[in-house]
């Protein structure tokens, strides 16, 4: 779950880690009172994309009408097609360096790294590789003063700007092990006179840990439709094509997928209803596909713990119950395929046992190739 | 001269009890593998599918010297399960758990590395000596024994593809899932090398899929130290960049792990990358033909 | 720094560790208004003795009258030697059964070790072998959920009382380990309707580690002299003999004392005044000996970073400032060791070489051999 | 075959521009030991007794490929000095500090046993291989080579006895100084197998003292393992229970840790307890006359 910006300085301050002085707000009046407040200020849309300053998302005032002009712009702007509902309203800060830290999960290393450079504001690609300083976290050390003081090293960072750092990156570690964040990132990283400012926050948390954040507010970026298969625990996403997918397992989601495509057509969706779904769960999932008006249906079951007898009696149900008046082609082997076979055969529905050959009739059932 | 496990690999079921533990106790007893006790707190004394249930995995360590676990349970108490087997002294742990929190994961994979042990997952569907044993929830009929070893981060997509190497009489030797998280124990890299080494296996098949740099290192390891033929297929292709395709680690993310990148360093280091999976098996044949 | 019964009890709420409603109460009459709030009480001296039940120092009372007798005489009793301050008056709780729980370190596996025993009430020495569990702890592990399950396996607890103590042990571990305790014990650990509450708390936190505890109350054991040697950086214990002995390092002086004994004499005191002092330290090393009013003092010097010149002119100069006006033992050897003598031959003042031969001579001058 | 170190070991000084550090930086030098470079965050490019001070101890290993740290600094700071040692690879780390809290101490132990190496210490005058290297703070001019071992809990104590033993022209192979507090990282029973296996050592002295168990620990190792003679003296027969005598471990606590205790089981493991420092050397020539 990604956390906008204002989200992330909330828990950097729970951590002691200065952020600059602000304010939330949703309109371009709020925008302009709050300058009384802070002075010279940096206004920023507060939406979870990575364009937002080439989008023109930040602004800067320093009287009430700059900043309500200024607020008021952002709040019409789209960026990444996303709307603006609030606005980081932030006193400016005087920088006199600026860094990139970031903590971050190396999955092949299975542990987390602190990427930490001289050259912030930069896109972390951008970075050169030896201006990028990665420190691999051993989880059952944590964060100690002395790594602190060798990745300072290792940058070339030297005086009073390595003990900021080494004061302030062990803070963010703990945030980031605390929160069961799986991104944390600041940048830039402002030195200021009066020390490190996280100027930006970028926070990711594991969303398998969300549970044991009760506290955190839940942000979605996910459709209304994608929210719906969420709560029945589908894996669900929404594409741009016209055949609607739906397999057991992440893998052969994909490879369906993209075998649609091999062949020339294009997916509605990746819907992934899991190994093992019971009979309410597969229709379930039948029905919210039927719900996104595809022109064509494509089911590819491989049954291993998936028993196919349950997602043909599945479809039977919807197709009885809510009709399935559009063309289906459906692949059905592996347990109690026989079973199933002979279930759908009975409603009129022919199955393949090739996966090719069902997703190649599907393509051709769009009418479009 | 099979890997990790043999048919005499002795295998502790944690979670025995629910559902899915004891539906595939069965499943792999019928497959053939010696499961020697099952854990359940609060439930020692019990009997599931003939095996003795016990209360702690150190009781049923104690009194069957067992060297593998598998575990089943919900998620957020898969850490404190693993950790117990580790601690117990086990040396082969199969997490089935998908959605273990990835800091849980990687204190596991921590500790692990303390203890000298191989953890498989979490979110996998195990590993399996065709025809030996199998400590997983595959399917049991599509596991015959053969020339291929076979390593996968899906699991349906892998019976999928042993399916068609079946089909085409071509039977495995090892087959292992690494598991669909961001975070697992073990990566294609070990598992070649495991491979390599087996006088058994002839071919290597890797079903990689978008998301991470596995495949990409695989390729590197393969270019660098890998004898034997090595078939890869790759799923994602077609996803867009910033969707999490099911799996936790089957995303797209500031231009990384693209389908296009593990394809060309895949295809670089000589591996033979195949466009469906139905493609996997004629260039199976072709390198076991150009032995 | 052992802990008073109710400080120990006060940390134990800090993490949510059960213990009974409770007052604490300084005089007769408070104890009695305390019986009002919480009906029969248990009213319980604190004092930092191990003999407090056996000495009478705990007494029950159901009514005002019966409290303020109660208090009254434990107020008056001597505890090991020690007075009551303070009482601590809890409600009486009901036992359905009592434990022994303990977390202390195991210096030969440099290991905090969990005790843990079906037969509380006890003392730790008093209970069986085999019906004491030891659980060592890794301290990168800490306390899991399992281990504290293993422990119950192994005391043969089962059902709810598991239960209780699974949720109970992890709370212990994280408070013996945050507050850098060296013992936590919980004799007896009470097992109620309302399950697990702590009956008693011994608590010792790690004296090296109390500058990370400001907010923790100091208590100490120490004599007045102690107290004052601990200002000046010394360690030193008084005695009951009559020998004043001064060594650098404190193995050498527990040998020192060691052999005192050994030729018939008593010494007054323990005190190591460390390796590389200063002439100031030493200095006052000798001044606060002095001030115990001993009939000898010896002093024993192997100087390895202590220099010999150093000892010699402190003593001259405490001599000179303040008078030593009591038959001296002196042995000098090591860094220096001759311009030492020579400073002290000045003052009249012969050393000797061997420990031994200053040893023999400082009982010799007690006159009591 | 000296243990532990000998003339070629080559050793940090962590905390090197200290007061201590730098005295005692000259005195080891002085005594032979190959002291490569320093550590001092915040000084490096200064040099101390003509060796080069570096800001992390990582830095001074990539530039002197050092394998022992002998460390100086308050106590609050040797918990992060010496995970640093530990982390940058070094296998010998003596702690100098004393009052170095109980749980660092043990977090210290933790890791250093991750990382196979050996802590000795906190609170220890070091070790020395005499005639060849030391690593410690102790007068030079007592260590001479020679036939015994010996290992100690205390420091001036030690070198009392040392002394008596060098005035008696008997010479030491190693002389390690376990450290005064209670949780250290060398035990006697570490050092003891070390002199059994090492062929220069003829005979041990181990200087114990009251509290702990580390004594009576020894005792049953020596009945069951040791072939060479020991001896010992233990301090703090005279101590009264309940008072800590300036070390950290040396207390008698709930009746545990005596002298009588201590004694009884080396005199039935059948070591010598000498009643006094001057009774060592008597008894180590009977020793070494008897082999």
């Amino acid at each position: 779950m990604k956390l906008y910006e204002y989200l992330g300085k909330e828990l950097f301050s729970q951590y002691d880690i200065p952020v600059p002085r602000s304010k939330l707000v949703e309109s371009a009046d709020q925008a302009g009172q709050v300058v009384g407040e802070l002075g010279e200020v940096v206004i920023k849309s507060q939406v979870l994309s990575g364009k937002r300053g080439k989008a023109g998302g930040i602004g800067f005032a320093s009287d009430f009408a700059e900043a309500q002009k200024e607020a008021a712009r952002i709040l019409d702007l789209k960026i990444d097609g996303l709307a603006t509902e609030k606005l980081l309203i932030e006193e400016k800060i005087e920088i006199e360096q600026e860094l990139y830290l970031a903590i971050t999960i190396d999955g092949s290393a299975h542990r987390p790294v602190v990427l930490a450079s001289l050259d912030g504001g930069m896109d972390v690609e951008d970075v050169a590789e030896n201006r990028m300083i990665r420190w691999p976290v051993d989880v059952t050390l944590g964060m100690q003063g002395y790594m602190a003081r060798e990745i300072c090293r290792r940058m070339g960072v030297t005086g009073n700007l390595q003990k900021e750092l080494v004061n302030f990156l062990p803070k963010l570690y703990r945030m980031f092990r605390d929160q069961d964040a799986e991104l944390a990132e600041i940048n830039p990283l402002a030195l200021t006179p009066d020390g490190l400012v996280a100027a930006d926050a970028k926070v990711t948390i594991d969303d398998d840990a969300l549970y044991r954040h009760q506290e955190l507010p839940r942000i979605t970026e996910k459709t209304a439709l994608e929210l719906k298969a969420e709560k029945l625990d589908l894996a669900y996403v929404e594409l741009e094509g016209d055949i609607a997918v739906m397999a057991n397992g992440a893998g052969i989601t994909m490879a369906t997928l993209d075998m649609v495509q091999h062949y020339g057509g294009e997916p509605a969706n990746f819907l992934d209803f899991g190994g093992g779904a019971d009979l309410e769960k597969t229709a379930q999932s039948l029905e919210l596909l039927l719900g996104t008006d595809p022109k064509v249906l494509l089911i590819n079951i491989f049954g291993g713990i998936t028993r196919c007898d349950v997602v043909a009696e599945a479809f039977v149900r919807v197709k009885e119950n809510k009709g399935i008046d559009l063309p289906v082609s459906f692949r059905l082997v592996g347990t109690n395929e026989s079973e199933g076979r002979t279930i759908l055969e009975k409603v009129g529905i022919k199955t393949f046992t090739s996966m090719d050959e069902a997703v190649r009739h599907a393509v051709v059932l769009t009418g479009t190739v | 001269m099979p890997i990790y496990i043999d048919q005499n690999t002795r295998v502790l079921v944690q979670g025995i009890t629910g559902k899915q533990g004891s539906f595939h106790t069965g499943q792999m007893i019928a497959y053939g593998t010696k499961i020697v006790g099952g854990v359940s707190p609060g439930k020692g004394g019990q009997s599931v599918e003939g095996v003795p249930v016990y209360n702690s995995t150190f009781e049923a360590v104690e009194h069957h010297s067992a060297e593998a676990s598998i575990l089943f349970m919900p998620a957020p108490f898969a850490k404190d399960a693993a950790f117990e087997a580790l601690d117990a002294g086990l040396k082969i742990i199969v997490l089935i758990p998908e959605s273990v929190p990835l800091h849980d994961a990687m204190e596991i994979m921590a500790y692990a590395r303390q203890k000298n042990a191989v953890v498989v997952g979490p979110n996998t569907f195990g590993l399996v000596s065709s025809g030996n044993s199998k400590i997983g929830i595959m399917p049991n009929r599509y596991f015959v024994p053969g020339p291929v070893g076979v390593v996968s981060r899906s699991g349906t997509l892998c019976y999928e593809i042993v399916g068609h190497l079946t089909e085409n009489e071509i039977g495995t030797t090892t087959v292992v899932g690494l598991g669909g998280d961001r975070v697992v124990g073990l990566h294609f890299i070990d598992v070649l090398k495991k491979f390599e080494e087996d006088p058994a296996t002839e071919a290597v098949v890797m079903v990689g899929e978008i998301g991470g740099s596995a495949e990409e290192e695989a390729a590197a390891h393969i270019a660098s130290s890998m004898t034997k033929p090595v078939i890869a297929y790759l799923a994602g292709k077609s996803a867009p960049p910033g969707k999490r395709m099911g799996h936790a680690g089957a995303i797209i993310e500031r231009g990384r792990g693209t389908f296009e990148s593990k394809a060309e360093a895949l295809s670089k280091a000589g591996v033979k990358v195949a466009d469906l999976p139905m493609a996997v098996p004629p260039l199976i044949k072709t390198a076991l033909a150009d032995k």
